[in-house]
């Protein structure tokens, strides 16, 4: 069971092929389809009496997708078990939206802070991105990146200790 | 003559003049920092020098460095595209004193457009509609100063910037707390509680006019876009005509520029950006360079605004006058970006692993990206301009949509679903919107849900090759010792 | 209204005109036969069906099959394109008596205008200028005839084709023994000796121009094309405006073509011919269809000629008329050709390994292939056509060469160097051409000789990945049993 | 040694590989490069103060280039020996020059013809293309494929007897 994600929605999906056959299940509902590969790397695929062609394409955990007229960059998490699948963010622990360049640290581990205060400044594309505290609290972790350094997305930034 | 130039920029704008360069049989030299060593502008230009970091300011930014790279390339002239030097009086200056010709007013010019209050004044004594304010420091009785410019209205801190100082006074029983407030919030930030007070357009949209002039005085506009929908007051689809306007006041509008443009002393390319508002306008700035939505404007004139500015910049005159310049059709760009419009637009950098663009009648794709490429978070994160025509307005949003369900780009997250978005939305078909258009109509806008045909095909896929994925970082280059590099004859 | 369109036809102008349908929100149904599985068009296509083998006259010319596919799919009119069925009055009948719209002139007016005695008497008769010649059967004094018509002259065989029972007569002397000669020739191949005699034009130039009328009388011309850049007697390069007419003379072949077409009692868009020497022009043929240049128009016209194929045959009227429509620029086509210009283009199979088309400013691609697409010996070899504009000849003459310099196609032997040489050649440049031009330019064309770089690229070069040699004919294919296919929505 | 062909010019050529340098000799004339591969495919050659950029692939005896703005397909015999390279086609011989289907025999094996007499008809891409034989002499072999048989390019169509 594969978690795919794309926005705010995720799907519960499995795959089995046979041949050129597949069945997929969705959230619990169960489809079959036919696909065939084209020579110029499009893929067919068959499903509920419609015919699309796209394309698709995937790496670590992200898959990319072109299909009718739309372009979708999903991630995937493998082998999740249905029951934690839909577990909510937590709002103590705050990840590096993007990647770029750590500008400036405006609080010290330890400090107290107010919900919406900046915390961290990041910078990508010419622009400036705040990190701001999710609630009142006391920061109990920050990175340990130094001004200028290189931020990955999805890294630590910051983390607010237990309510 | 003009023989050779250096681009002093990268991405589609660069590629864009490039081809201008080539059509006009003049060499073109690209400039690249070290990341961009395998980028489409590098790969299209006669000659490439390299000229630093990543960091603009040890590269793109950096006067020396591209001053030099003329000079060893023996290029005779500089265009600095949009952004980085292009708005860069003392750069201009600096080109000028180096004895070669920079492509783009003069720096005296770009200097008094660049400061705000003096731009505004100069465009208020010339007689060109700005917004009513409290001209200056706001001194003596300020209830009826306020009365004088209207409710709602602005108060501003006068060192502002960046929303800081600012409040919109809605009435006059507002107007005491939200000077105070201001006040307090302008000492803060800037250590100068100098206040203004402006008339507050809360739905206004943003047209803005072409202008050309050459170094003979002649002036004339190519008449105006529609440039109201932005998000983060940055532009993302541009028109020409614009549908809100009758050609009557399309004509005032024109004149205005052009007055403006006389005001400024203006030679080159130039674009003057107007609010609109229940019939009235307002001059906003003058932006003294190309713009980045000067495509819409080249559609609908049948004029290459990048091939003039070159001529005008060796001293040619333009060979017509006003009334030779028509509008013809509509014209509209979609920028593609590098971004996330579930995420407030926050930039995705990635690797391109694949890209189809769209083709056909009236399609035209200015790109500044290419196939296995690698978008760093160094820079803009615009990839490409899609720009169509058709024959009116309906037709070309038709066709923009039809464009872009054919722009295929695998490998990081666009903007494309989104501007699909933007094209079936009735109040853009209807061109009833001001510069609140997202904010109004997209504030919470996420991917779609997914249909069952895509999740089976994201699970039907396999990796990439590993041609595709390898990285360009490693292989030799020949530009890594600062050479010049030339194209085969 | 038309709400389904099934395109009768393959290739760029299967793919131009499914977009045409896109943009008009009009449902677009492609057939194709069993080489074509995987073709552009059919994946463009809402809907597509297989509609029998290769071979053309069981699949591309088949009436009833495609009759057939119309009603299964609940299309409610059938777009010929060009070639195959395009000029086929029988076929536009059946069409119009299965009660399905062809969209294209009436089938009477196909008739009349595909026999070349038949419209060039009409023509005749209507004012039009047709080519001086014997009015028939060459009877009575021979001597006195010619000189009416005047020398260098032709002897035709009135049964002829092909060159044979053909002499140019250069003066007087030569009448008697010619006569002879082609008489022999005549019987000999075609039992018939019956000869006319018409005036020769040693030079000319073809030049043909753009009609549209709707089913309510309104007909208008879209101005000219010059198509005078030939091989084989098939055109590779047009143009338009034809450089070798004044606005005068343009005005004087708008009108003729248009009395032509109100002769011919005709609605859709067509094409008259002529040809055009010293100053004077000759009705060659009437094309009752969409032509492979329509878009040379397209660009300098601001009109699609496509879109208004579909409107006037759901019987709209032209919202336009003469005075709205005007020349602007210059716009330019090259076709680009699976053929080997050095062995007298000979057609070239292969398959694409690689394509990469030109982008930018005034730059149109109408395409029928894509990458790792086999090119068979089947269809014509017409890969993409090249269409450019800018604002006068000279531009548009370098722009094209940059965008043919920018066209990458990688697996088979095309016209792309052979074009290239054309633009660089001077009598090209300067206009001065007749249909000769190719003969009297580029005789024994041959492939450049190989700078050593290019060697030492090739050697350089690795196998092609393995996934773009495998064929797709082995694939799974859905449309093999004939059956329908959607495009998810 | 390869032969290399294109048009009517051939180039003996070999190319010697080092790490990312080479050595190509020409007809006896040696030249010295470096190269590298490109992200996207593409190769940058850099020879005689020259850097190109282009792509390259080969596919059995064909070799396909774009370099500076032209297309190329090269054919290429390798290990040819130098003295041999440049023999000329026999007057003899002759090869269908395209792909495409057989129309019509004009004669029959073991008939005489002259110079510019049809021999066969084949069609490619709706074109006819007469073969026609290139001296007087006797038809000592014709194709043995039937009327609408397809013909492959290089094949055997017919052959004179010896003179």
């Amino acid at each position: 069971m594969d978690k795919i994600t794309l926005g705010s929605n995720s799907y519960m999906s499995k795959l089995r092929r046979s041949g050129s056959e597949f069945t997929l299940s969705v959230n619990g509902e169960t489809f079959a389809g036919t696909y065939s590969k084209k020579s110029n790397g499009a893929i067919e695929v068959s499903m509920n009496d419609t015919n699309s062609i796209g394309f698709s394409e995937k790496n670590g955990n992200e898959i990319y997708v072109f299909l009718n007229g739309v372009n979708y960059v999903l991630k995937r998490e493998s082998g999740v078990l249905k029951d934690n699948a839909f577990e909510e963010e937590s709002r103590d622990t705050v990840l590096s939206p993007i990647t770029g360049k750590l500008l400036d640290k405006k609080v010290e581990s330890g400090d107290l802070v107010s919900k919406g205060d900046v915390v961290v400044i990041l910078e990508a594309m010419k622009m400036e991105h705040r990190l701001k505290a999710p609630r009142d609290g006391k920061l109990s972790k920050l990175t340990l990146a130094q001004i200028g350094d290189q931020i990955k997305e999805g890294e630590l930034m910051f983390e607010l200790e237990e309510e | 003559m003009i023989k050779k130039i250096l681009i002093a920029n990268r991405g589609e704008i660069a590629c864009r003049i490039i081809r201008a360069c080539n059509e006009m049989s003049i060499k073109a030299v690209a400039v690249y920092s070290d990341v961009d060593v395998d980028s489409p502008h590098v790969l299209m230009a006669d000659q490439a020098v390299n000229i630093g970091s990543a960091n603009p300011s040890e590269s793109y930014l950096n006067f020396d460095k591209i001053i030099n790279a003329a000079k060893e390339t023996g290029a005779d002239a500089i265009h600095p595209g949009y952004g980085f030097l292009s708005e860069n009086g003392a750069f201009a200056q600096y080109v000028k004193e180096s004895d070669l010709i920079f492509i783009g007013p003069e720096a005296d010019t770009i200097k008094s457009m660049g400061d705000k209050a003096e731009s505004k004044q100069m465009m208020f004594e010339a007689g060109v509609p700005t917004i009513p304010g409290s001209d200056g420091e706001l001194v003596g009785n300020i209830d009826s100063i306020a009365r004088d410019i209207g409710y709602p209205l602005m108060v501003k801190a006068a060192a502002g910037g960046g929303g800081k100082g600012m409040r919109v006074v809605r009435n006059e029983g507002e107007l005491d707390s939200s000077i105070e407030a201001a006040k307090n919030e302008a000492r803060n930030s800037f250590g100068n509680d100098t206040l203004i007070l402006e008339k507050f357009l809360d739905n206004p949209r943003h047209i803005e006019v072409q202008i050309l002039g050459d170094k003979n005085g002649n002036i004339v506009h190519l008449y105006e876009r529609e440039c109201s929908i932005q998000r983060r007051h940055q532009k993302i689809i541009e028109e020409s005509p614009s549908p809100a306007i009758t050609n009557k006041f399309r004509k005032k509008m024109g004149e205005a520029a052009v007055k403006a443009a006389k005001a400024a002393n203006y030679s080159n390319a130039g674009t003057v950006e107007f609010l609109y508002q229940e019939g009235e306008f307002y001059f906003l700035e003058m932006n003294t360079r190309l713009q980045v939505e000067h495509g819409v404007t080249e559609m609908v004139c049948g004029i290459d605004i990048v091939k003039w500015q070159i001529r005008v910049a060796q001293g040619e005159s333009l060979t017509f006058s006003q009334k030779d310049i028509k509008q013809r059709g509509h014209s509209i760009e979609c920028r593609i970006y590098a971004e996330d419009p579930s995420r407030g637009f926050l930039p995705t950098p990635g690797f391109i692993r694949k890209m189809i663009l769209p083709e056909g009648p009236g399609v035209r794709n200015d790109v500044g990206v290419s196939e296995a490429q690698e978008i760093t978070s160094s820079y803009d994160p615009l990839l490409a301009k899609l720009v169509v025509w058709d024959s009116d307005r309906g037709s070309a949003i038709q066709r923009m949509d039809l464009a872009l369900s054919n722009f295929v780009i695998l490998g990081l997250i666009t903007n494309q679903p989104f501007l699909r978005d933007i094209m079936k939305n009735e109040s853009f078909q209807k061109a009833s919107f001001s510069t609140n258009f997202i904010d109004e109509n997209f504030k919470d806008w996420d991917f779609p849900a997914l249909d069952p045909q895509v999740l089976a095909l994201a699970l039907l896929s396999s990796k990439a090759s590993q041609a595709q994925i390898s990285s360009s970082a490693e292989s030799y280059s020949p530009w890594s010792n600062n050479r010049g590099w030339r194209q085969g004859v």
